[in-house]
């Protein structure tokens, strides 16, 4: 009877069918889905709540990001990193700044690096404060967290204006160096905030941490193992959220992190909750570094004098830089002919590398993992689809 | 014991409840058209041009050398260069903008058009109530509407623009010594020559 | 006959017949809930409280959703035939004849025999009391049927899912 | 019961003699109808006023546990809001999906307004101010709760969106399972009363030992079985961390995602209506109804006292909401068989036990200890069952 097909049987099931004749729901989570962080969506198939396929669906954001570069000097194109990941724009041109560096064969001076490290873990506590708080948002705890993490990261992004101009798209590092000096009070003010900021940590903690709503949700949700991990080549706290030992700053010690005593906290579980929890620690450490750097931060010069930033032209030749982003490891890989603009230009996105194993982390979860679990990843689409 | 978690996060929502009426620090909210945040020194946001003295045409900076038009990263600068040459506010002939455009829908405030002139014309402004209801036309700003004066600069940048001043101070003394070296030892001087001494002055600084 | 019975009747006509003429079978249910609920208002219309509640309680809040579930779930609510058998048809018609038959006879002695109405006097104290003492043994005996009945559906739920694993 | 009347000050009677001074000028055919008309009219207008001070008293509640002001611009510290709210879901276009069944879709808001206003009909508001004291108040009150389900499932499923059905489906599951511990945590108080209807009840409690009152909530079942209703009505009115149905992050607005404009409205005075009726039924149960909490405060009106702990109720649901994240389907259902439940009849067998053992102090330990040892046991189980705990985490060397 058409009038019946058309009713219940026909917006349950799309055709497809389980093996235990019940029927499966497609649904499209996104692109205007609200916790999809930003124009991200995911095909889904569920059975009942449970989601039996994933299929990520991304580029809705893509800005040819990669091409641009190409076609713009290469002081050009420290802007455009800016809005890879629009939350740690500091940290983008400083992994930027680094494959440009390796690729002339540029020192930067001692003050420089150190502001480096102080504006890169601001840029850290910030996103990580926000990814908490977007976490929980996902897990629906109207706002509170959220509003909590941004009150802080309000406060970073003051310290960020004060001394770039800029709250988000700071365009602040150069290759040699850093653009501007920190005016005068700034070092005392960024003191305060990094000061009062565990203060915060605190009571997220006790606000959240032993909640056993959260502890239910977030516990044993969107397992990833620590081979998985591995092979699907996670970094950053994604990667030690499974128990991989690998921060780029203790790897690589680029700039100069060597000289900072901090710990890297590790994960057992490789759960949300374990995720969730490693980014709070991980603020932990960054504020331990803050006050380190800021007791050691030298005064000089913040620029390379022998560095030309127009009309630079490096030798020909081949440069990846990486740094430890917020996210994960991000790494620019250039390729010089010798003139004045990359003759390619290649980004390593975290979020879009983390992302890969999303449908192996939900599969057998219910439709209100999905988010949890996206949320997780912590990616921002500007560096997924570039 | 069941509860205790959520229990710990309730009290701390009622004290964030209750401090939000008596502390400042958690009560951040700024009510903006009432309220305003004090104005952040270094704050950028789309460029204008400086122009010295009283009127804009006759004291603008810009000798339109078009570098800041090569360099944009969005390409959002258009200058049209002159072709006769008119008195700058030190009184040499120069090439001046017969028009110069910016797209401020296409600026992405990024700052390198400053950091790439060599003449210190064009800088960053702070203005940021320029919503319009021309989508084209209203965002595109001329030459005129780009023009702000050097006190209007010293007011809302006056650390950075007092350096600026006082290099171009020294640079304009060095050239006025030079000029009249130059005038002491041959008679016929050549007014065009200064021009080129401010153009080798790199932009990395 | 009140305007008030005459309306609720009236509903609980409308809702029934309705319910078995139309043709979604969604808004089938929805109308038999409409009637079920105009036989709630007749319990309250004789005065009988705690039946009709239990009537709205139980038929609307509970009933009229599992049969919701039950459409819903079942893919072949979906595939109904569009022509029945003219032998299921008579069938149909005889078996409800015979229903109303039997209920009007019922009915038609019942009221020759009582004569004049008695008056109401169920309270809900009565009605517990009246469960636990007089007709103690078939209320336990329907909770059994119910338990056995419910761990029955338990367990044939149990069978599915294994089977699909 | 025996100083109620002589009790009842001229301002505590205020409402009930202004009906019986106008019932005085109705001709008698009509005294029936003019009285409902009075007695309803004023409900009809109180709750959707308080409907529109619970908005904003939420956004700005919610707003300072956020630390931010919350509405403040329309009117004088925002009261306006709701006016400004109501104008613009008015004046919105009501948007049907092309697909949708017309009539459910148009008829789902509007069972579950009237739905959602039926169970005020019972309610004690005050002294004598009740619209109908049924001998079955309690059950009508559940009965008539029970119709919101079906408005549910009639949106969730006529709006032919995929989430709007699988927020239907969350709906239904929840109501049908909470409603159990709901009626069960309800039992004991009816047993202790020897009553279902809701004036008796509440004229039980106010009674005064000393300067103390005889509420339910101040014995062992009672305080377990007032926490049992508010989790169950919680999760019955669709709030926070019960909010599946409409779980923003999830399915976005669950069963009413295609409703816009006034209809979408409705759902929100539904849901608040629903809110309060809870509440207030909880009140009833469980808080003394309109009954004074000291002796010496019985001066101020009943209805006075009744809003007053509506109100606080109502903060207590805007707190909860502030603060804790949403559970998950399976956690949501796990919670109600494998705790509410069990709890709620445990808390009517201590009930029993209360009511056969002799009044005084032994009484009182031994169900104290009854119902807070299973409260425990339970917790435990459902603790071990989901093997939660909170974590250390070691550092890399």
């Amino acid at each position: 009877m058409s009038v019946l097909t058309d009713t219940t049987a026909d917006l349950l099931g799309s055709g497809a069918e389980d093996r235990s004749g019940g029927q499966l729901l497609e649904i499209s989570m996104g692109p205007q889905h609200p916790s999809t962080h930003g124009v991200f969506r995911m095909d889904v198939t569920l059975d009942g709540e449970k989601v039996v396929k994933l299929k990520p669906v991304f580029g809705y954001l893509h800005r040819n990001h990669e091409k641009i570069a190409e076609k713009e000097s290469y002081l050009g194109c420290m802007p455009y990193t800016d809005r890879l990941d629009y939350f740690c724009s500091i940290t983008n041109n400083w992994a930027y700044a680094l494959a440009v560096e390796s690729l002339a064969g540029i020192k930067v001076p001692e003050r420089a690096e150190y502001l480096r490290v102080i504006t890169g873990e601001l840029t850290r506590l910030q996103n990580h404060a926000s990814l908490v708080g977007f976490l929980m948002q996902d897990m629906g705890a109207s706002g509170t967290p959220l509003m909590y993490a941004f009150r802080e990261r309000e406060k970073i992004l003051d310290l960020f204006e004060a001394l770039t101009g800029a709250r988000m798209m700071c365009n602040y590092m150069r290759f040699g160096g850093c653009r501007v000096d920190a005016p005068a009070g700034w070092m005392q003010q960024a003191q305060k905030v990094v000061d009062a900021f565990p203060r915060f940590l605190d009571e997220f903690e006790r606000m959240l941490v032993s909640n056993e709503i959260l502890m239910a949700r977030t516990q044993g949700v969107g397992v990833v193992t620590t081979a998985q991990a591995v092979n699907a080549g996670f970094s950053g706290p994604m990667a030690r959220a499974s128990g991989v030992n690998y921060d780029l700053r203790k790897v690589d010690k680029y700039g100069i992190y060597e000289r900072f005593a901090f710990r890297v906290p590790l994960g057992d579980h490789g759960d949300v909750y374990d995720r969730y929890m490693l980014r709070v620690l991980e603020m932990r450490e960054s504020v331990e570094i803050l006050k380190q750097a800021m007791r050691d931060i030298p005064a000089g010069p913040i620029m390379d004098p022998g560095t030309k930033i127009r009309g630079f032209r490096p030798k020909a030749g081949e440069a990846y830089g990486r740094i430890e982003a917020p996210k994960g490891e991000l790494g620019f890989y250039l390729v010089s002919d010798g003139s004045g603009n990359p003759y390619r230009f290649r980004v390593r996105p975290p979020s879009l590398i983390n992302l890969t194993l999303l449908e192996d982390m939900c599969i057998g979860q219910n439709v209100a993992d999905i988010v949890i679990i996206l949320g997780s990843v912590d990616i921002v689409l500007g560096e997924v689809d570039r | 014991m069941l509860g205790e978690g959520i229990l710990k996060g309730l009290t701390e929502t009622a004290r964030n409840f209750f401090g939000s009426y008596v502390d400042d620090e958690r009560l951040t909210t700024v009510q903006y058209p009432e309220e305003r945040l004090e104005q952040i020194e270094a704050t950028r946001d789309f460029p204008f041009l400086v122009y010295d003295g009283e009127d804009w045409e006759k004291g603008m900076r810009c000798v339109s050398c078009q570098i800041c038009e090569k360099e944009c990263p969005p390409k959002c600068i258009s200058i049209e260069k002159s072709k006769d040459k008119k008195p700058d506010a030190t009184g040499k002939a120069q090439f001046y903008p017969a028009k110069f455009d910016i797209d401020i829908s296409v600026c992405m405030s990024c700052q390198i058009c400053v950091e790439v002139c060599p003449f210190d014309a064009i800088k960053m402004d702070v203005v940021y109530e320029l919503s319009t209801e021309d989508r084209f036309g209203g965002l595109l700003l001329n030459k005129e509407q780009l023009s702000k004066s050097n006190e209007y600069y010293n007011k809302i940048h006056p650390t950075e623009a007092g350096a600026v001043d006082a290099a171009l101070a020294a640079e304009r003394e060095k050239a006025r010594q030079a000029a009249a070296a130059k005038a002491a030892e041959a008679k016929p001087a050549a007014t065009a020559v200064v021009g080129a001494a401010a153009v080798e002055r790199d932009g990395t600084k | 006959m009140t305007v008030t019975f005459l309306i609720l009747a009236g509903v609980t006509i409308v809702g029934m017949a309705a319910a078995m003429s139309l043709r979604n079978l969604v808004h089938c249910v929805l109308s038999l809930t409409l009637g079920l609920v105009g036989l709630a208002g007749l319990f309250l219309e004789l005065d009988a409280q705690f039946v009709g509640f239990t009537q709205i309680l139980v038929y609307v809040g509970a009933v009229a959703i599992l049969a919701m579930f039950a459409v819903m779930m079942t893919r072949g609510a979906a595939q109904q035939q569009e022509s029945r058998p003219t032998s299921v048809r008579i069938s149909g018609v005889l078996i409800a004849g015979g229903v109303f038959l039997v209920l009007a006879w019922a009915m038609c002695h019942g009221l020759m025999t009582l004569g004049a109405p008695v008056q109401p006097e169920a309270e809900v104290k009565q009605i517990g009391v009246a469960l636990m003492r007089s007709y103690v043994l078939p209320l336990e005996v329907i909770g059994l049927l119910l338990t056995a009945a419910l761990i029955g559906a338990g367990v044939i739920a149990m069978e599915e899912k294994r089977g699909a694993r | 019961m025996n100083g109620s009347v002589r009790m009842a000050g001229t301002a505590d009677q205020i409402f009930v003699l202004v009906k019986q001074w106008l019932m005085g000028y109705v001709p008698g055919a009509l005294q029936p109808l003019a009285s409902a008309v009075l007695s309803v009219v004023p409900v009809l207008l109180v709750f959707p006023l308080l409907f529109a001070i619970t908005t904003v008293l939420e956004r700005k509640g919610l707003g300072r546990i956020q630390n931010r002001y919350g509405p403040n611009r329309a009117g004088f510290f925002g009261i306006l809001q709701p006016m400004a709210d109501g104008i613009k879901s008015l004046t919105k276009e009501d948007i049907i999906p092309r697909s949708a069944d017309h009539l459910v879709h148009l008829l789902a808001p509007l069972l579950l307004v009237v739905a959602s206003f039926l169970v005020y009909a019972v309610l004690p508001i005050g002294r004598n101010m009740v619209i109908a004291n049924l001998n079955a108040g309690v059950l009508f009150f559940f009965a008539i709760g029970s119709m919101v389900e079906l408005a549910v499932f009639m949106a969730g499923w006529s709006s032919r969106s995929k989430y709007s059905l699988l927020g239907a489906m969350r709906a239904i599951a929840q109501m049908i399972s909470y409603e159990m511990p709901l009626v069960l945590s309800a039992v004991v108080v009816i047993m202790a009363a020897g009553s279902l209807s809701t004036v008796t009840i509440v004229t039980m409690q106010a009674t005064y030992t000393g300067i103390w009152p005889h509420w339910y909530v101040f014995t062992p079942w009672g305080l377990m079985g007032f926490v049992l209703f508010m989790i169950a009505a919680t999760a019955e009115s669709n709030r926070s961390p019960f909010d599946l149905p409409e779980g923003e992050s999830e399915i976005i607005a669950g069963y009413y995602i295609e409703y816009s404009g006034f209809k979408f409205a409705l759902f929100f005075l539904g849901e608040y209506l629903g809110m309060f009726a809870t509440s207030a039924m909880a009140i009833t149960l469980f808080l003394g109804g309109w009954a004074a909490p000291f002796s010496f405060l019985t001066w101020i009106p009943s209805y006075i006292w009744f809003f007053v702990k509506l109100l606080a109720l109502i903060m207590a649901f805007i707190w909860v909401r502030g603060t804790l994240p949403r559970l998950r389907m399976d956690q949501l259902m796990n919670f109600a068989w494998k705790f509410m439940l069990p709890m709620s009849l445990v808390n009517i067998l201590c009930a029993g036990v209360w009511h056969f053992m002799a009044a005084g102090f032994v009484r009182w330990v031994v169900v104290a200890v009854l119902v807070a040892g299973t409260c425990y046991l339970l917790s435990q189980r459902l603790k071990r069952g989901k093997r939660v705990a909170v974590r250390t985490y070691r550092f890399a060397s």
